[in-house]
This record gives C-alpha cells, structure tokens and sequence, in this order.
C-alpha cells in the first residue's frame, strides 16, 4: 500500500459512494420503474406506426429502428470509429507482407472436416439475423459479428494459409470495407439528392416520408414489411463488420516472419 | 402458481451480479494472463444472461460473438505472441 | 430500510405480487454492484504494470457501465416478466403496439450500449495492436520494466 | 441553406473515405495531396457560409432523418460553435497543405483518412445537439488522435504516447458515457436543449420527452462532475494533462500536433461552456454546486497555468515546449470560462484562438529544424538561414507572450484581466500577469537559444521551404490583421463579446429554437 494506492482507493470509493447515493435516492428514476420513460414510450409507438406515418419508421424492431432511423447518425459515426479503428490497426502494422508456404498445416482432419460444416451454416445465420434486423432481433452488427466467428475459426483450424489460398486477402477486405461504408453513405445521402434537384425538401438520413417532406424509401416488399432504408444499412453494415472484424483478425494472427517485414519498412522520424 | 416462476429472473439477476462483482475482483488479482482471459470470457457468459434476462436480445446478439468469440481470441493470440504472467 | 420503504409503498397501491419485493431487492442489488465493478475495474486499470491486464481491466470497466445502463432501461411490470422492445406479429395493429407499450423495457438504452459495444470492440482490436507492437519495441507488456530500461532524454533519432 | 449544417460531416467522412479508396488506385502523392487541401478548403469555405449564417438567423438546426428534436439527432449551431469549428476547418486546411511537405511517407493515405476522420469528430463534437451524439463524435476524434499520435510506430516512444492517451482516453470517454447515462436515467432525454429546459424546470412537459423521470439535483451533480472531469482531461488542464498531452504533442507527427490544440483540445473547453452554460446555467437547478465547481476550475486553471509555465521554461525539447505552452493558454481559457462573464468568455474564445494561430506558426517552422537537425532547441539555430523565418517565429513567439498589442494574442490577456477586475476578484488578474511573466523566462529562453546556436549549412538535407514559410508568414499576417483589427475596428470586439453574451444569457433562444425546429427559415 503506497501512497499513489491509497489516493486511488480513496477516489475510487468517492465515485462508489456518489453512484451509490445517486441510486439509491432515486435519481435515477424509481428504484422499481413501473412506467416506461416518456421518450422510450414515444420510440415504442411510432417505430411501427403506419397509423401516424410522419414518425414511423415501419421496423417491427424498435432497437433497430432507434439504431438506424431515429438515431442513425450516432450509427454512422459508429461505423466509422470502426473504419478508423481499422485504419489506425493498419498504421501500426502497416508494411507487412502476406506470406505464403510458412508451413502451417493447422488443426486435425476432423476438426477441419466439421468445420467445413458448421462455417457456412454460421455465415448463413449472420445473413439471416442482419437482413431480418427490421424484424427479429438482430441488424447488421449481430449479424456481422456473428459471420466473424465463422472467419475465426477458418483462421484457427485451417490457418491462414487456407485464407490467403482462398484469395481472402487483406487488401481485398480492406476493399470491400470501403465500399461498404461507401454504400452506407450514398443511402443516406439518396432521398437527399433526389430532393435536391426537383427543389423538394429531404433530409439526410431520411427514411419514410415526414410531414414537411414527401420523400420515402419503399417501405413494404410482396407484403413484407421492408422499413425502408434499414434493410438496405443493415446489409452494408453486415459487409463493413464483417470484412473489418476479418481483417483486424487476420492482421493480429500474423505471424512472426511476416511480423519482421513491417521492420524493413521502418521510415524516418521526422 | 404464477408468482413462483416470475421470481426465477430476479433471483438469477441477483446471483448473477453479485458473482460478476467476484470475477472481476479475481481479473485484477490473477497473474497468469491466459486464466484472466479465460476468466473475462466466463464474465462474458454471465453479462449476456443478464442482457438475456434484461430483455435486450439484440444485445445478447451482439455480446456473446464479441465478448465469447472475437475478444478472447485476440487475446490469446496477443498473449501467446507477448508473455503469459504479469510480474 | 429503503427496502420496507419502497415495498410498503408499493402494496398500497397495487395488488402485492412476491416477486414485487424480489425485484426491488433485485434491481438495488444489482445496480450497487455493478457500481462496485466499476470501481474495481478501474483501480485493476490504474493499478496493473501490465498492459494486457490493463486491457482486461479496460474490458470489464466498458462492460459493466454498459449492463449499468441497461437496469437504467429496465422495468417491472406487475404480475408479468416484462417483454423486449420488439412487435411480433405480422400484420399488427394499433392494440398490439398499446400492448408493447405498457410490457416492453425501455429500448433506447439498448440502442445506445449496443452503439457502446461496437466502438469498445474497435477501441480493443486498436488497443491490442498498440499493446504488440510495445512488446516488439520494449521486449515486455509491463509498463513499469519497460520504462526502467529506458533513458530519460534519449534522442528519437 | 441549413441543409449545409447536416451535409458537413456527411461531406468530411466521404472525404476520408475516399482518400482510402484512392490508395487502391493510385500511389501519387500529389493526388492525395491535392484532393485532401481542395476537400478541407471546400470544408473551410462551408463552415465559414455556417458561421456568417449564425451571424445574421443567431441559431441554426438541422434535423437528421426530419425528425423532430428529442425524437431525432439534431444538429444545433450557434456562434460559438459556428467559430470554433471555422477554427477547426481552418487548421485542417493548413494542416492538409503542411503535411504535403513534412510527411514523405509512403502511407500517406492512412494519415490524410484519419486527418479527415479526426475533422469529422471534431465537427460532429461542436456542432451536435444530443449528448450522445456528442459522445460517439468524442470517440471518433479520440480514437483517430491515438492513430495519428502513434502514426511514427518506428519510435518506441511514439507507441508509449499513443498508449498512454489510448488507454487514459478510453477510460475518460467510458466516465462520459456513464454521465450520459445517469443524464438520460434522471432526465428521461439526450438533446441538450431538452435537458437545459428541465434543468431550470423538472416538471415542464415536452413533447415526446414528458416530465423529468428521477430526482434530478443528485444525478445532475454526480454528472456534471464526472463530465467536468472528462473536459478537463480532453482539454489537457494540469492534473491531467500528464496522462497524455507532453507525449502526445511530442511523438506525433509535427503537423497533427500543430492541429490537436484547434481540432482536439478545443472540443474540452467548448463542452465546458455548453455543460456549465447552455445547460446547466446559473439559474438552474444545482446552481450552488455549479458554482462552487466553477470555483475550484479558477483555482485550478490558475495552478494548471503556473505549473505549465514553471515546467515551459525549462525543456530540452522543440515540441514539449509548445505543448506547455499550450497547457498556460488553455489554463487561461479555462479561467475565462470559469469566471462567468461576458468578458470571460470572450476572453477564452480570444485565447484558444491565438494560441492555434501561434502554435501552428511555431510548430511549422520548427517542423523545419526538426526534419534537418532534431527535437533538440539547439536546433533551431537551422532557421537563422532563412531571414523570414526568424521573423514569422518572433513574431509566433511574440503572439503567445502577448504584451504587444499587435498580436491577438494581447487581447486574450486584456478581456481576462479586464473579466476579473470586473468580478472584483483583482487577484485573478494580479496572477494572470504574473504568471504571463513567468512564461517569459521560457519564450525569451528559446529567443536567446536561436541566437546562441550556430546553423550549420552542410548539414540541411536539402528541401524546399516555401511551403512551411508560406503558411507561418499567412498565420503571422492574420494574427497581426486580427490584433490590429480588434485595436482599430470595433465590431471585431463587439462580435466576440456577442459571442460570449450569447453563451451567458441567450439560452432560452437556444432551447426555443432546437425543440421547435428551425420552422421560420
């Protein structure tokens, strides 16, 4: 117990005992809430609510339709604290190069074989939760983060040699990546752009059509409620968390001798 | 008999809690890196029944592949590429 | 005594369920410890040499604000669990969403972790490339060797 | 043309994306180049058309998605928002054309995305109307300054600085996202208009949002000091600044620590006055707390300027004597904000402008030192080749000493000591000027360094200097044309002063506007 210990402890206790006291005299709304707050009662209503059709956003799912039509900007910045959490992975590793014929033959036949199995059933099923975020739990990051799992196991049971083979390359993620984000970006500008020209008010991110706009995405398909936009960001989305998960793996799987060629690449400081 | 079963969640999230509070105290303390991973990992199991029984399957969705899959798997692989204890 | 405090109100008002108390005991129970959690994370986080378990530590401070937050979304509905944020039937109607309205927990909370979630994975995967190459430059993950190996003005150049 | 407001970030994030996608086409640097200088000026022009628009219509919204406002995003500008980003903008600009000349590396792709990506934080930060939105924009331009801090991965030290902010970063950003919490628990809404209301009223309804939901008083303590905390932290102030700042500015690239003081650092002292201002002001609930809070930050800022200008006096280094220089002039900001009046304010505002403007131009032309000699002080012996050079760093240096009234840097000094002689607390000023004597030991060390230290000719890797003398000869322009501007030209004061009782007293306009739209444009 040093000095610098005890100051941390005493800190540390000050921040319990005010988020205790805030707890417990309520302040954070009534210990046993019986009542929705008012804004989340408000989210409830009109995310499927073709009745006042202004604020709806025709998502059976209220989390998705908060996630990107109500807040969906917060979503975007989100995707790009990714793309630079990706870039900045590639800044601090950059110069590598993509070895091939290291020799690692990875897991066991068996192993590969139900591998081969249980993969695609993965990807498949993070498809399926991201293209039916609108609907049943799930949306483009479930449904992306759900694929990756696929992609690591590839990686651990087949090795990366397997991938590279595949021509899974992280340059080709690196691509795909960007266009992703890239697609995300043109749908949220598309209602606007429309607008534009034909001087017809629209908004960025707009999805359904609003009382001071008339703009809307298709809002059903054959009878399936489609909520606009959120299908189409889902999937984009779906792309961008997968191809950037898979390539963060891929990059910290590395291994040594491709590790020492980001050495070779060393530059001056300036 | 309907009370009987609706005290099942409570009493889960309350066991649940409380045992979380233990790991992570057990994370500060452990100092083989490997087992605190493996520790993390259990902790994840046990948040993504509470998102479960908070009633927020979009973020169980999200929690378990990230916190069971993705996250360890990192670090495993980042503390097989570094040194296994903590000095 | 908050306890008796909060359950003697509760009867007054409304039919009295078992698990009315159990969730009272429920909520406090787990929003104090997930207070504590913080708390501990954040000293592992300040304290620790070692940067991996820093890390950890980092992981299970985000995390534990995050299930924080949603007991923030949470609620207790009498006589029933309560229901997740999401309509089920297709085709619905107006009485159906009035139903959800009055069952389902708060899902802005939920919207706003799972927006948590996915810059804490990025921070991590960053994190964990920073905490490699360290351990390429310095030869170990802890703070305190790596610093005492090193000259204080040593030229950059 | 409030469609602008929304299209901005829009606009700076498909910059950056498009910078990456040009790196699969083309390894041209003078494409990167020149895309990334005509995409921030174009960026410069819009924010400047935003900030004339403030001027003439006060408050600008935009909706994201056309929703209305505790319901959607919005974004909400005002006058001080609407300058500081111009600030921002403006230093991505020389930012953008300054690191055409100082980074020869062959990944300069990856610097101008994450410099457009950090642009686009900075602009979320500023201009955003929901403090959640605030957070994922804190996010995005903190996470992209640990990249870019840690962009010379060949230094080992430069790793360490990145891993240091990275990680005092997250826990910070994590604390803020628990106060948003506690924020949305108590209050039951994000949008900062929303809480200001119910901050002076719980029990006012509002659409969408109703009724205050908990006890307010007690959360909004807790959270505001969680969330003073945080500024403090991103806007480097003494006690934290150690956590990352000195290693910061002196590990990263020259050009991205010459453009954190306006991009990054700035995004602390603006969340101070919205927080301790726009929502929670004098007359609002936890009055009391707030000002006793505001109490301690002047003691702070004084001790946070002290120490910078104790510690600026004696280093050994180029870049770590900017950085605590910048340390004594956003301690001076803070002061000003903490002291509560129109003079105050402004008088901040003053500061972390010429402090960018003085900064830049030091760090510029000591880019040159550095890229032929070292981080060593002695180094800067290497400008007395070029005559323009010692000029534009007299001048920089004379800007952020600020006793002559030529500099705008002078009239920051001026509107502090003239804030608290008109609070009545004359030691705040007695201390201001002190201090300000104090940082003259360290300003004049490094004159007399640059005179005393030989240039060396032969050793100058041979490089065209234009560029770098361009932008500090623009920068002293513009400091001298704005200190003899606020001498001579009155409604440069006035519009300050503007800014700063727009922020004391305007916020019920604020409020009214953001939760009724912005109908009447």
């Amino acid at each position: 117990m040093n000095r610098k210990d005890i100051a941390l402890a005493l800190s540390l206790s000050l921040l319990v005992l005010a988020l205790s006291l805030t707890i417990s005299l309520e302040g954070l709304g009534p210990i046993v809430p019986r009542e929705l707050r008012p804004l989340g009662a408000s989210f409830v209503q009109n995310s499927y609510n073709p009745w006042n059709a202004s604020l709806t956003s025709l998502s059976l799912n209220v989390v998705t339709a908060i996630v990107w039509d109500y807040r969906g900007l917060d979503t975007l910045y989100e995707t790009l604290v990714l793309f630079a959490s990706i870039a900045a992975t590639l800044v601090v590793l950059r110069g590598y190069s993509e070895l091939s014929g290291l020799g690692i033959k990875g897991l066991s036949d068996v192993s590969k074989s139900v591998t081969v199995v249980i993969a695609p059933l993965i990807v498949v099923y993070g498809i399926a939760t991201a293209i039916h975020g609108h609907l049943t739990p799930g949306g483009g990051f479930q449904g992306g983060t759900i694929a990756v799992v696929a992609a690591t196991l590839i990686i651990a049971v087949f090795s990366l040699e397997y991938l590279y083979r595949r021509g899974v390359s992280t340059s080709r993620l690196m691509l795909l990546r960007i266009l992703g984000l890239l697609a995300i970006i043109l749908t949220s500008l598309s209602l606007a752009s429309i607008g534009m020209p034909s001087n017809v008010n629209a908004y960025i991110l707009q999805n359904m059509a609003k009382d001071d706009s008339a703009l809307s995405m298709p809002g059903v398909l054959f009878d399936t409620p489609l909520a606009g936009s959120i299908f189409l960001y889902n999937l984009f989305e779906f792309i961008i968390v997968f191809s950037g998960l898979t390539f963060a793996a891929m990059m910290l799987v590395l291994r040594e001798s491709e590790l020492e060629s980001i050495k070779e690449a060393a530059e001056v400081y300036e | 008999m309907q009370i009987d079963v609706l005290i099942i969640p409570y009493v889960v999230i309350i066991y649940s809690s409380l045992l979380s509070v233990f790991m992570t105290y057990l994370v500060v303390r452990e100092r083989d890196l490997l087992i605190a991973t493996i520790l993390t990992l259990t902790q994840g199991v046990f948040y993504s029944l509470l998102y479960l029984l908070l009633m927020a399957p979009d973020l169980v969705l999200t929690y378990i592949p990230v916190s069971v899959g993705v996250t360890p798997l990192l670090l495993f692989l980042l503390v097989k590429k570094t040194e296994r204890f903590e000095r | 005594m908050f306890l008796e405090r909060v359950s003697w109100r509760a009867s007054k008002r409304r039919p009295r369920y078992m698990s009315d108390l159990l969730a009272s005991l429920a909520f406090r129970t787990a929003m104090i410890a997930f207070v504590f959690n913080i708390a501990i994370a954040l000293y592992g986080v300040l304290s620790r040499p070692s940067l991996v378990k820093k890390f950890l530590c980092l992981v299970a401070f985000t995390d534990s604000i995050n299930i924080f937050a949603v007991f923030i979304g949470f609620r207790y509905t009498p006589g029933a669990y309560p229901s997740p944020p999401i309509l089920e039937a297709i085709p619905t109607s107006p009485a159906e969403v009035e139903t959800l309205i009055n069952t389902s927990v708060d899902p802005l909370p939920q919207a706003m972790i799972l927006t948590a979630i996915v810059i804490g994975i990025a921070c991590s995967i960053f994190l964990l490339t920073l905490i490699l190459m360290y351990y390429r430059h310095y030869g170990t993950t802890n703070i305190h060797e790596a610093e005492e190996g090193e000259e204080p003005h040593a030229e950059a150049l | 043309m409030v469609f602008l407001l929304g299209f901005l970030p829009i606009y700076l994030m498909s910059s950056a994306v498009v910078v990456a996608m040009l790196s699969f086409i083309t390894k041209n640097r003078a494409i990167y180049v020149a895309f990334s200088a005509a995409s921030s000026l174009v960026a410069f022009i819009v924010s400047l058309y935003i900030l004339s628009l403030t001027i003439g219509s006060s408050i600008l919204v935009y909706r994201y998605g056309g929703f209305p406002a505790p319901l959607g995003i919005v974004y909400t500008v005002d006058k001080l928002s609407g300058f500081l980003a111009t600030l921002s903008m403006f230093m991505l600009l020389l930012t953008s054309i300054y690191s055409s000349w100082m980074i020869r590396s062959r990944w300069l792709y990856l610097y101008y995305l994450l410099l457009f990506l950090m642009a686009t934080g900075s602009i979320g930060c500023l201009y955003t109307g929901d403090i959640f939105n605030f957070f994922v924009s804190l996010e995005l331009l903190a996470i992209s300054s640990y990249a870019l801090t840690a962009f010379y991965r060949d230094s080992p030290r430069a790793i360490r600085a990145a891993l240091r902010y990275a990680i005092s970063g997250m826990i910070v950003t994590s604390l803020y996202l628990l106060s948003t919490f506690i924020i949305y628990g108590s209050f039951g809404t994000l949008n900062m208009a929303d809480i200001a209301l119910k901050a002076r009223n719980p029990s006012i309804p509002v659409a969408f949002t109703g009724t205050a939901f908990g006890d307010v008083v007690i959360s909004s303590k807790v959270a505001v000091a969680l969330i003073t905390w945080v500024f403090l932290f991103k806007s480097a102030i003494f006690p934290l600044n150690f956590a990352w700042q000195p290693y910061a500015y002196s590990e990263a690239p020259t050009p991205v620590a010459a453009a954190f003081t306006a991009i990054s650092d700035t995004v602390g002292l603006y969340g101070l006055i919205r927080f301790f201002y726009t929502l929670f002001g004098y007359d609002s609930i936890i009055g009391d707390f707030r000002t006793s809070i505001l109490q301690l930050l002047q003691i702070i800022a004084i001790s946070s300027a002290f120490v910078g200008a104790l510690l600026m006096s004696f280093q050994r280094d180029v870049k770590r004597f900017i950085a605590f220089s910048t340390m004594v002039h956003l301690s001076f900001a803070l002061l000003g904000i903490s002291l509560g009046n129109v003079e105050g304010i402004a008088s901040a505002l003053l500061h972390i402008l010429s402090n960018t403007l003085g900064d830049s131009i030091l760090f510029y032309l000591a880019g040159i030192s550095i890229v032929s000699c070292g981080r060593r002080l002695e180094c800067l012996g290497t400008l007395k080749l070029w005559r323009i050079s010692i000029i534009a760093f007299g001048g920089g240096v004379l800007n952020l000493f600020g006793v002559l009234p030529v500099f705008i840097g002078f009239w920051g000094k001026a509107l502090l000591v003239l804030s608290s002689i008109r609070l009545g607390t004359v030691v705040y000023a007695v201390l201001t000027l002190f201090i300000s004597g104090v940082t003259a030991i360290g300003y004049f060390r490094v004159l007399h360094q640059i005179s005393i230290s030989k240039a060396n000719a032969d050793q100058l890797t041979v490089r065209d200097v234009t560029i770098p003398h361009t932008l500090a000869l623009t920068l002293l322009v513009v400091t001298i044309v704005l200190g003899m501007g606020f001498s001579l030209y009155r409604p440069l004061m006035d519009f300050v002063l503007s800014i700063g009782f727009e922020v004391m007293n305007d916020y019920s306009i604020y409020i009214a506007r953001t939760l009724t739209g912005n109908l009447g444009q």
